[in-house]
């Protein structure tokens, strides 16, 4: 049984709670459901995370700018061609400290998601974040960014101003962008469109975010020619973030209420908050020149061999 | 583990001694005197699809090419040495089917991985040139070949020299996942210093080069030329066709099309190639 | 020749010490005791005009405002002084009929150019500031404007302060011909020496920023605020309406349809124009 | 009478010419033609040279490519957007020296006009010149400049992406750049869209080449509402080389053969050629820095009052 089906119950449980007045009848359910949630939520597969990940109700970055970042000031344009809502970019005070933000936003609502692409950004998008990027670094302000993407959009307008080199020139400029670069995987990581945004000193993952070279989908209809063997392919892709904190591409995890970042978020935020925190604090102890080499040979050691 | 690992080596150690000799075969040579153009179906010799470099003598067409054979066509004679050829996978590699598809890739293009590295002179200049080749495993980027490519970044780096890369390549090698991604970040990273040191990197992109090597060094280049008629571009046409609900002009996210919007700096036939890449070479202060 | 410089100086002089008796009485103060919005119509007195900044309580809409409004309502109080206000023409223009153009907006506006130029404190932060004035002469970018904004970019590298530029101009101030033109090379020449050293430049542009001014110093800050619903582009609308043969929409060049074409950081209502510079100029480390 | 009214006369006289037998009619006609062109050509107005300087058969970027940098090696496309025809960029060789090429290129038939915009650049335009601009920085190669457009193109979609910015960034940009630029003006050189490629260390400017804010006719429509009187107009703008010699703006005239450029194209040639290659070798002399600062003072010190 999926992470889904027992999500699935538990709300036909809660329905029937609420149709009852029965004051035993309601316990009963209560303790029902806190004994699914807890046996579904300690037992995810990769496929349940891949679920939670992309949960409608899954916090989204304007989530976490809102709570991380009260006086967030958004900043917009790549100063070429457009504005991408799917790329949110801005300033903001973090323990006092001025902070750049760069996130990958997708809606929680469908006119949301209409106005944000489903959180797919076009060249644009990427050419912003370079853009804001590069202001960080000349008024010495650290980077967070926020990935949370399915991929790059696969449009045609977005192959036709270059989205190929729209996202090399992230991956180009942040590897030596003289500033600190937090990174946090938030939702979903998928394919080149998500790396763009996750060059930096450290890479934070939610426990049930999930990052991968593309959708567990799109892995099986090309491997496999079929798309339904998805939750397969999830399974091998090594996209939980144990997987990807064991492979040396996440550097902390941060653990999720059961069921997921928006069951308990506020005490996700303080926790998040704290790392963030902490993060930037050590971080800025180092040599410019070392953080540099650093974050260089954190991917660079990354498939290498003798 | 250790053993298949080993046995892998010294199938790639027999074959590099061996292609020494061979080195001036080409191994396009098919079975049949004449192959006809794939586009205008021309019936050619082999002998002329040689002398004309593959590249078709009645309409132009540019047939896809080996990586030994881009290397002899941009590199003077006897000046090209593999570097780092002998890097390989040392972890198994626990996708199912991988290894017996990497082997079968092995066999049937005599090289150990989908790009070659190395060294080479161009009409005298010394530079570093890798080329891939899309006839192992359609030239999709895993570990190895982000590694190869990132050795050459680097080695071209530290002796101040120039690097052409030759890109070919279906994207990602998805039996690799999130490595091969991340190659993406590491090739870009080793160009940036390249860069950063005030060295020349030019692309050749040829047909096709698409995914991740698109959205990574094939991108990247001070110089990016392009073969006539090469696919160039991030997403598939059929991603993008299901995406946007409409049918894609034949020439979308070919070169020409791409120097149109700004992406290419020039199209080059093959048989300009050597003559230009040299040019460009001198161009840029390189001796 | 002398004479006429010597008149003007004095003019200039006298208005800059009558003005600051008079630097809290706003000069948009209409004869009348209301006046209409010019979007919705709505009557408003002019008590409610300077209460509400110059913005239409009804509708929102942002009347044009002169430079010393602007300096008002941007820096703190008594805090604001001009630098090198004196700037003014030495040559003869000989150009038919610009002198008395000239002296009817000086006398109109009580400034001496299309530019006021200064130092004050916005919070308590200290910045250079500039507004322009679209009163004189159209807010025409003419030799002095171009002095005045160049001396006032060189004062604050010099002084390692952020400046902060209000636009409006129609454009280059066409009497001074190719002097005019230059100006907005020399201004961005100056603020590529002001950025060089790690400074904050922000734009505030407002209605109406186009030709000349908006190819260079308008276009030009680490930050673009623009006012709501102001007219921003290169080419005048008629201009291109005829190059096209086409009407162009009611919002095409407007801030909002800017912002959506990528040109613009940000829109902010004059309201919250003082503490949005006030926390952008915190955010990029002035204090 | 104007010079356009002397060609047209010598034209006619020319096929008078090609009618007769008669050599001595033919030997007259030759020498009234040679009067002519003599005293039209040397009593040339503000306004004639407007006329010279928009002539069709002026040669254009292209002509002075050819001539000059016969190895000339084009390279497309801003990496953003798209690959303006209106401006061509590329590398060649000059006097055995990489040099790097950026010209605003009219064509000369209306086949080629259409294709380069009649040599009116979009943002696309300029962005790529700022490319190529830099790389040129960034392998010390010297770039000369060709200037030679009636402004930067006013339609829908230059506003829309970016005119104004493609423009003000190229004035920022060529300030600093650290490689000596010689800009030459062949033709017409109008507006923001000219003075985007005049910034550089010198300025050679062709004794029939005009330089001005804007267009005589848009000077004249702006000024008194009357595009007519464009002639009058031109004769106050001070927009001819000795004007702009006299203002300190240009820094050379080469001049011309009599009615213009295309009289005795190789001879000009011989003296542009001459020209550039002097001053790039003086110029590559001079410490980095000193150029910098010079170009700066350049700028500097036009419209600067007491
Ligand atoms: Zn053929
Ligand atoms: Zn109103």
């Amino acid at each position: 049984m999926d992470y889904k089906d027992y999500e699935n119950l538990i709300n036909k449980l809660l329905e029937q709670k609420s149709k009852t007045n029965d004051e035993k009848e309601k316990e009963a359910i209560d303790n029902e459901v806190k004994r699914m949630m807890m046996f579904a939520g300690e037992n995810l597969t990769a496929w349940d995370r891949v679920y939670i990940a992309r949960h409608k109700d899954r916090p989204k970055a304007y989530d976490y700018i809102k709570k991380l970042f009260p006086d967030f000031i958004e900043l917009h344009g790549d100063r070429y061609f457009g504005d991408d809502n799917a790329i949110v970019t801005g300033l903001a005070t973090f323990h006092d400290m001025p902070v750049t933000i760069i996130a990958q936003a997708k809606g929680k609502t469908t006119e949301e998601n209409i106005i944000r692409n489903f959180g797919m950004a076009n060249p644009e998008g990427y050419r912003k974040a370079i853009r804001i990027a590069k202001q960080a670094e000349k008024f010495n302000r650290p980077i967070i960014t926020f990935v949370d993407t399915s991929g790059a959009y696969p449009g045609k307008g977005a192959e036709e101003r270059g989205q190929a080199e729209a996202i090399a020139e992230c991956l180009f400029e942040f590897s030596t962008l003289k500033t600190v670069v937090i990174c946090v995987v938030i939702g979903e990581g998928g394919s080149g469109g998500a790396l763009a945004l996750s060059i930096g000193d450290k890479i934070i993952m939610l426990e049930n975010a999930i990052y991968s070279i593309l959708s567990p989908e799109g892995f099986a209809s090309i491997l496999w020619k079929d798309e339904t063997r998805a939750k397969e392919a999830s399974e091998r892709m090594k996209l939980t973030s144990f997987d990807l904190k064991n492979l040396g591409i996440v550097d902390e995890i941060i653990k999720e209420p059961l069921g997921g970042a928006q069951y308990d978020f506020e005490d996700l935020i303080k926790r998040l908050d704290r790392s963030i925190y902490n993060s930037i604090s050590e971080l800025e102890k180092v040599r410019m020149n070392t953080l540099i080499n650093r974050r260089y040979e954190k991917y660079r050691k990354i498939g290498a061999y003798e | 583990m250790q053993d298949l690992f080993n046995k892998r080596k010294a199938k790639i150690d027999s074959f590099n001694k061996s292609r020494k000799k061979k080195e001036f075969v080409p191994k396009e040579i098919p079975e049949y005197m004449f192959r006809n153009c794939p586009h205008c179906n021309f019936s050619i010799s082999y002998r002329e699809w040689i002398d004309e470099l593959y590249v078709c003598s009645r309409c132009g067409y540019h047939l896809r090419i080996s990586a030994n054979e881009r290397i002899r066509q941009i590199c003077d004679r006897d000046t090209y040495y593999e570097i780092d050829a002998k890097v390989t996978t040392v972890n198994e590699h626990d996708f199912e089917g991988y290894d017996e598809k990497l082997d079968i890739a092995q066999r049937s293009t005599g090289l150990s991985e989908a790009v070659v590295c190395g060294v080479g002179r161009i009409n005298g200049i010394k530079a570093v040139v890798c080329a891939m080749d899309s006839n192992f495993m359609m030239g999709s980027m895993g570990g190895v070949v982000g590694e190869k490519i990132t050795k050459s970044i680097e080695y071209a780096t530290s002796r101040r020299l120039p690097i052409i890369i030759a890109t070919a390549s279906g994207g990602a090698r998805m039996q690799e996942g999130i490595i091969s991604l991340m190659q993406m970040a590491k090739t870009s990273a080793a160009l940036k210093r390249h860069s950063d040191k005030g060295l020349l990197y030019m692309t050749l992109i040829t047909d096709p080069t698409t995914g991740g090597v698109s959205a990574s060094y094939a991108m990247l280049g001070d110089i990016i030329i392009a073969e006539p008629n090469a696919l160039i571009g991030f997403a598939g046409k059929r991603v993008i066709e299901k995406t946007v609900n409409e049918t894609l002009p034949p020439q979308f996210q070919r070169s020409e099309f791409m120097l149109e919007k700004g992406f290419i700096d020039l199209i080059v036939e093959r048989r300009d190639l050597k003559s230009t890449i040299t040019k460009l070479l001198i161009l840029h202060g390189v001796k």
